[in-house]
């Protein structure tokens, strides 16, 4: 039993890790907390749901054309709704980016309503490791959720983009004065976290079901993992990831499960109460 | 080290064998030092001599990792800030730090300390009081701002005033209060020369009208020359000498680490 | 000064809503006004649109028939979102600005009971698909009929099945809601409370995962899983008893397995055994609300809450016919005369029911959702209860219970 | 038709009280709260429980209400008053997802998911069933009047200047002396005070309360309206909460002239519009409608 | 005089709708030096910002060798050849010295390693913190891993804010030994101090801004020479 929390837990971390990753890319380059981020896994599961049911296209390649549609959307929503509002406090656009997220979502009602669905494969059951059940799908999106993160770890530290990405986020200005175009940087973010943010909405879909709240109910579990990884750090983001999953999970040991949700947040308060920069994080976000 | 000075009055601020490390780096190591009321002592060195991490020990912005603070008497070595400034101590910062969507004015009049208006009850029980305190500090507030030569910008956001008016307007509110010891981080730098002088009057008036203590870090030699009674030299998280700034301009020491040769 | 503001508010919204006054001062002289507040979104989403549209059908149908009355009916639709909050604000307009006789199709517990002191207050009607015991306690005026069988009675046919396939034990597991609580009481008594190997699972809507939650419930390995919830929890519950390799019976009401979880989760819906209060499949009204609704007669149920939505309209305006008047107090006491009582002429559609309303014939409506027949809490008396397997992707009946 | 003016603007009234109090905590003292439906909540369910279930009279019930919100907020402020703006977002929403949880697993006291039946009002008797309505209205203006006059009496005051210049940085103002933490306690009980009230407010006027009320949507309207309204402006954020609740309700009349649209359709093009107009509002004036006003000292017209 | 590099004309600018600075006019030649003085709050750093494109000019023309700038995003006047440092938040922070060079070489990535060689033989002291995070160096290390950003592109003309503000006493002397050897290959400097004097030493002409408008252009002894502008910008005391 405990070990299958354990690997329960896991599964939800690799669940929760690359949006989170993704969140706090967006974090660096925006410079506030985009909460839209349900809305953009809701879009990303309903365009898989789309091309794998609808236009019946494989499973991958419905994939790829929820990551590019994702992709697009979230720069159209820096181009259009937030980069105009750049000025803003930080709090005051993250209202904005909730109120967009609520957007989104209602337009996925309009066209899908609010049935729930599933994607065009079949339920896999269990393969048994050490007493603990695992599905091979399971196992995929296990995998795929740690390369992400490698390779984004990769791409920020090695890569001239990465580097680029990193020096905007540090100190948007001097980047630009350096030569830096702020507009494709923040493009290329856009586009990656957007990417990161469709394939969560196909990993949610395969996970939970498929309806407009998919997304939403992600949205806090991602951000905690973010901030508990000290928003700005991917690394940081996959332990807060796996911190915030095993919380969930292993809840149901000490407490009704029905207070899942309060005790997720009960340790977020006092990790914060305890660090308040996070695990990896590096203070100052106001100004 | 500060035993080279004669026998005056009394300390007000004592810093004694006062340490701070940031993991295995030590930005302050055992650092002491004394100020006596009524001096303007000088806080010189290199960059990255720890310079800045001392004042806020001193201040209470950080805690010592190690050692003691002594305030007109009193161990304050754990207080807080707020605790520090009001048995009065108070400083100033390097990179100016002004209320940014606040007036001028309205910088000048949130720094007296303990306003009886600040709380709720006397705000309905007592306006008259509040009123008239609140008078006395626009009166003040009218005067600090002539001082400083920020009367044409009284009632612009602070986050409209170039670099320099923001360092006025920062040594400006330290004048709204009632305090025994100034800490003033920098306060030259940014400054325009001309400006300069404006600055180091109302520094002189202060501590020959009002009585009131300076330790200054700063960059600026002439400021240093015509305001300091002494000054300390830090270097590596310690002090490297101190004494009157004619002794200082004369140690080898000082000139190779941070003089150079043009002094 | 914030009086002054208030007050300023108030004439803002004077002029917005003047904008429409005209419509609604029309609809006020000749119309009769009737308010459907359905689940549209939130939990009750997957159910919401089938009230609604059985609502706007009947109501079209009898104002294409010259109304009832003489009068046309102006329906008019709100969405409760499954959400007492916003659903007390809906009541309101359509009580205070459309005047309406009766609030139809409310279906979560909270909303029901939330609107309903407002509806008390004002006298008007209340017809919901509701199962909480609280609902005719808190009817103080007589003014609320309910078209949904209590939850116990859910919880109570489906252990009775349960007992007779012989599982030796039982784990529980339902979404935290009165309505499943109580159903999960009513089956632990049946089954016996020895069966139930450990406290019944409460989780909420709407989390993020399942996971630990089904490990427990699976770990001591039970014969069968009773899991009584709404559509979009159980599907994701149900995957998570797949992907964990439960082998053994999963028990749930026949909400949570519609067509919508059918396609989502594929040939693993399998074996899944269900429960719900069902229409009378045999019955005229039945075939004639799949003819209405333009669906196929499967010989199966479907829109379980849309027959009853298509009641709900029918027996108010049949009400509305035989007290002659709008007055609620008359009409409520016209809705037992419509619809309960013997030897009376069964009608099967509203059509039927008004001309022989207006032959001075006693009637007795006899429903798509159930024959309607109410107690003197106005809760509906029976219904029938249909307990299925799922095999091959097809709902399988095994009985259809008569209450 | 007046009827349901009244009843809205009443309601208007209760987003009214909730944003001014978040004005205090947010647009003066710049600390974020997200678990506002967690304090009506709280205001809610004390004064109900209180007066329904423990027979207590319904004005100190309402009492006790506000004593729960300020207790609450100083306490939250206590624990969580150090923490940096995002922080405090995600812990004060745990705090008001935690309230409804609690009131949603404890049925004992709570009712739980059935929800708590009110049958107690304030002032009950004292006017005909007809008129009541418009008395409780009279009582909710009441209430927005006092919140209003301590608001706009502290954002005058000294005390609204100590709390502006902790918006604008902590530290200074701790090093001039200001005891940051004390200030932001105070103030947040406040806060949380007004919130319990209107929660007391709101449960006896409506008289059937359940957890669903209380999902942190109520926090996301109220934002919105401050927001809309204006961040530091008393008026303001009173014309933004209008403006919300107008907007959340007269869109339900869209259904009436148009019948043929579907109603699902129609409840998700309401919450595109709320979107909608947060967002244009802050791209047409990135204050809000009415900016928080620009100092003025009471002392400098006369010199 | 050969023909100017930089060359500002009439420009208004200032933040948002509210002009600063007020019909701004000059021109800094290749190999020369100009320094900017004038009492705070005078528009100097505004017009810096403007020049580098991080501000809008709401009026005038702005060109890097003959090619007009203004109001063009600052990315793209990077590549044109100009290097600006800013007074403040000049560095990467969160990024080691050595990432902070590579990204100052952005623009011209093809010369990135013998340009790092360059600078490190101008501030050899930087050599052992390649490694540090840039937010981690004491301020005179920052002011030259700034300067020395700006040397990775090989830039025609150089904006400084302000490059000795914070800096002890030897290491203004280097700083501007340093400044004036890079501007001895050919590069048109246009520099903020207001350490005045010392900047006026090395600079050819010098140009006096008061309430944001350019009060005076003269040669730097001149204006070093002038009572009136020593009285009024400079300070009494020498």
């Amino acid at each position: 039993m405990n070990l299958q929390l354990f690997v329960n837990g896991l599964v939800n971390a690799s669940l929760i890790a690359p949006p989170a990753i993704a969140f706090t890319l967006l974090f660096g380059v925006l410079r506030f907390p985009n909460f839209a981020i349900g809305g953009y896994i809701t879009v990303g599961a309903f365009m898989a749901y789309t091309a794998n049911v609808i236009f019946a296209w494989p499973l991958v390649a419905a994939t790829l054309f929820a990551m590019a549609v994702t992709a697009l959307v979230v720069w159209l929503s820096d181009v259009v709704v937030f980069a105009p509002l750049r000025n803003q406090e930080p709090v005051t656009l993250l209202v904005v980016s909730i109120a967009f997220s609520l957007i989104l979502e209602n337009l996925v009602r309009l066209f899908f309503a609010s049935d729930v669905r599933g994607f065009d494969i079949p339920l896999e059951r269990p393969i048994k490791v050490m007493g603990a059940r695992i599905t091979p799908e399971q196992l995929d999106i296990l995998m795929l959720a740690f390369a992400i993160t490698v390779a984004v770890h990769v791409v920020l530290r090695f890569t001239r983009f990465g580097k680029a990405m990193r020096a905007v986020a540090d100190n948007p200005v001097l980047a630009q004065v350096r030569g830096l175009s702020l507009r494709w940087i923040t493009a290329g973010t856009c586009a990656l976290a957007g990417a990161i943010f469709g394939l969560t909405g196909v990993f949610a879909g395969l996970d939970l079901v498929i309806e407009p709240l998919i997304g939403w109910n992600l949205t806090i579990p991602i951000f905690a993992a973010a901030i508990l990884g000290g928003i700005g750090s991917p690394m940081g983001a996959l332990v807060g990831a796996i911190c915030v999953g095993m919380a969930e999970e292993l809840t149901i040991l000490v407490l009704p499960s029905t207070y899942k949700i309060a005790v997720g947040f009960l340790i977020i308060a006092v990790f914060l109460l305890l660090r308040p920069q996070g695990l990896f994080g590096q203070p100052e976000i106001k100004k | 080290m500060t035993g080279s000075q004669p026998a005056g009055p009394r300390p007000i601020i004592e810093a004694t064998e006062v340490s701070r490390n940031f993991g295995a780096f030590v930005a302050v190591d055992r650092m002491s030092i004394s100020v006596r009321e009524g001096e303007i002592v000088g806080l010189i060195g290199p960059n990255g001599a720890g310079k800045s991490t001392f004042f806020n020990l001193l201040s209470g912005v950080m805690r010592p990792s190690r050692g003691r603070v002594v305030f007109d008497g009193a161990d304050i070595t754990k207080l807080s800030p707020s605790k520090r400034a009001r048995l009065g101590m108070l400083r100033t910062f390097q990179l100016s730090r002004e209320f940014s969507r606040m007036t001028v004015l309205e910088n000048l009049l949130v720094a007296p300390q303990v306003q009886l208006g600040e709380d709720l009850l006397p705000l309905f029980t007592r306006r008259r009081e509040v009123d008239e305190i609140e008078r006395r500090h626009f009166d003040r507030a009218k005067e600090v701002l002539a001082i400083a030569k920020l009367e044409h910008v009284e009632n612009n956001r602070a986050s409209d005033l170039s670099g320099g008016q923001k360092k006025l307007l920062e040594l400006a509110r330290t004048l709204m209060v009632d305090s025994k010891l100034i800490l003033l981080d920098e306060p030259g730098a940014g400054v325009n020369p001309a400006l300069m002088k404006t600055l180091s009057d109302m520094i002189q008036m202060l501590r020959n009208d009002h009585g009131k203590t300076f330790l200054i870090v700063e960059h600026d030699m002439d400021l240093i020359a015509s305001l300091c009674t002494s000054v300390t030299v830090m270097a590596e998280g310690r002090t490297l000498v101190s004494g009157s700034f004619d002794e200082i301009r004369q140690n080898r020491q000082v000139l190779d680490a941070y003089l150079g040769g043009a002094a | 000064m914030a009086i002054n503001l208030t007050r300023r508010n108030a004439l803002k919204l004077g002029a917005a809503t003047a904008v429409f006054a005209p419509s609604i001062l029309r609809a006020q002289g000749a119309e009769i006004n009737v308010g459907s507040l359905t689940p549209n979104t939130g939990g009750g989403g997957p159910f919401g649109p089938n009230i609604t549209a059985s609502h706007k059908r009947v109501a079209d149908l009898v104002n294409g028939q010259g109304g009832v009355l003489g009068r046309q009916i102006r329906l008019y639709q709100e969405n409760s979102e499954t959400n007492p909050e916003t659903a007390v604000r809906a009541a309101d307009k359509l009580i205070n600005v459309n005047g309406v006789v009766g609030i139809l199709g409310t279906w979560s517990s909270s909303v029901t009971l939330g609107i309903m002191p407002k509806c008390q207050t004002a006298g008007v009607i209340q017809m919901c698909t509701s199962s909480s015991s609280d609902i005719p306690m808190a009817d103080e005026k007589g003014l609320v009929f309910n078209f949904q069988a209590l939850s116990p009675v859910w919880g109570d046919a489906i252990a009775k099945l349960a007992v007779t396939r012989g599982y030796g034990s039982y784990g529980l597991m339902a979404l935290n809601n009165d309505f499943t609580k109580s159903m999960v009481d009513a089956f632990a008594a049946v089954v016996g409370a020895d069966k139930v190997i450990k406290e019944p699972l409460y989780y909420n809507a709407a989390q993020a995962s399942y996971r630990s939650e089904v490990t427990s419930l699976i770990e001591d390995e039970p014969d069968a899983v009773f899991i009584p919830s709404y559509v979009t929890d159980f599907t994701a519950v149900y995957k998570e008893l797949y992907r964990q390799g439960y082998e053994g019976a999963v028990i749930t009401t026949g909400l949570s397995v519609g067509p919508k979880f059918k396609e989502a989760v594929g040939d693993a819906a399998d074996g899944v055994i269900h429960g719900l209060p069902v229409p009378p499949l045999e019955s005229p009204a039945y075939g004639e609300y799949l003819k209405e609704a333009g669906l196929e007669d499967t010989g199966n149920v479907q829109h379980p809450f849309g027959t009853a939505g298509r009641d709900q309209m029918s027996t108010l305006l049949l009400a509305i016919e035989k007290a002659g008047t709008t007055d609620t107090a008359a009409v409520a006491k016209a809705i037992w005369q419509v619809t309960t009582g013997e030897g009376k002429r069964t009608v099967y559609n509203v059509t039927d029911g008004l001309a022989a309303i207006r032959a001075g014939e006693e009637i007795n409506y006899s429903g798509a959702s159930s024959s309607i027949e109410f107690d003197a809490e106005g809760m509906v008396l029976g219904r029938d209860f249909q307990l299925a397997e799922i095999r091959g992707g097809e709902d399988v009946v095994l009985e259809r219970l008569k209450f | 038709m007046l009827a349901y003016i009244v009843s809205l603007a009443t309601f208007v009234g209760f987003f009214m009280l909730l944003a001014i109090a978040l004005n205090l905590q947010w647009g003066m003292t710049g600390m974020v709260n997200f678990g506002i439906a967690g304090f009506y909540a709280l205001g809610a369910y004390t004064s109900g429980i209180l007066s329904s279930k423990l027979g207590l009279p319904v004005g100190l019930a309402m009492m006790v209400a506000v004593l729960a919100g300020l207790a609450a907020g100083a306490a939250l402020a206590l624990l969580s008053g150090r923490l940096r703006d995002d922080y405090l977002a995600i812990v004060t929403l745990g705090f008001g997802e935690i309230v409804r949880l609690i009131i949603l697993n404890e049925d004992q006291i709570t009712e739980g998911p059935r929800g708590l039946r009110i049958a107690e009002q304030p002032l009950a008797g004292w006017v005909s069933v007809e008129n009541y309505p418009l008395l409780y209205l009279g009582l909710v203006v009441l209430a927005v009047a006092v919140a209003f006059a301590l608001s706009e009496t502290i954002r005058r005051a000294p005390m609204g200047r100590v709390l502006r210049a902790i918006r604008e940085d902590e530290l200074v103002a701790s090093v001039l002396g200001k005891a940051v933490l004390r200030h932001k306690i105070r103030i947040f009980a406040i806060g949380g005070g007004i919130m319990g009230l209107a929660g007391a407010l709101y449960a006896h006027y409506v008289q059937n309360i359940s957890p669903d009320v209380f999902l942190p949507m109520v926090a996301i309207f109220i934002w919105m309206s401050v927001i809309v309204g204006g961040a530091g402006n008393n008026w303001g954020l009173l014309l933004g909460a209008g403006i919300v609740m107008v907007l959340l309700e007269g869109s339900r009349f869209i259904g009436d002239i148009a019948p043929w649209i579907d109603a699902e359709k129609l409840s998700a093009g309401r919450i595109i519009l709320i979107g909608v107009l947060l967002i244009v509002t802050l791209h047409l004036r990135p204050q809000g409608l009415i900016p928080e006003p620009r100092y003025r000292n009471k002392f400098q017209r006369k010199s | 005089m050969s023909e100017a590099l930089l060359e500002v004309e009439n420009v208004s600018t200032g933040y948002g709708k509210i002009d600063i600075v007020f019909g701004a006019s000059l021109g800094v030649a290749a190999g020369e030096i100009v320094s900017v003085i004038g009492p705070n709050g005078a528009g100097k750093s505004t017009l810096l910002k403007a020049i580098a494109g991080v501000l809008r000019c709401s009026a005038g023309d702005i060109r890097i060798k003959g090619e007009t700038v203004a109001n063009r995003p600052p990315s793209e006047v990077a590549r044109l050849g100009l290097a600006y440092v800013p007074q403040e938040a000049n560095v990467f922070r969160q990024m080691t010295v050595d990432e902070n060079l590579t990204i100052g070489g952005w623009v011209d990535r093809g010369h990135v390693r013998e340009r790092r060689e360059r600078v490190l033989e101008l501030f050899p002291d930087l050599r052992v913190h390649l490694g540090t995070r840039a937010g981690n160096l004491s301020g005179g290390q920052r002011q030259m891993v700034a300067f020395g950003m700006a040397l990775m592109v090989a830039p025609s003309v150089l904006l400084l804010d302000e490059p000795s503000a914070g800096l002890s006493p030897k290491m203004v002397a280097e700083m501007f030994a340093a400044v004036k050897k890079v501007n001895a290959t050919g590069v048109a400097v246009l520099m903020i101090e207001q350490n005045a004097i010392q900047a006026l030493d090395i600079s050819h002409r010098g140009v006096v801004m008061a309430g944001g408008e350019i009060a005076l252009i003269d040669d730097a002894s001149a204006l070093l020479a002038s009572e009136n502008v020593s009285e009024l910008y400079l300070g009494t005391r020498r």
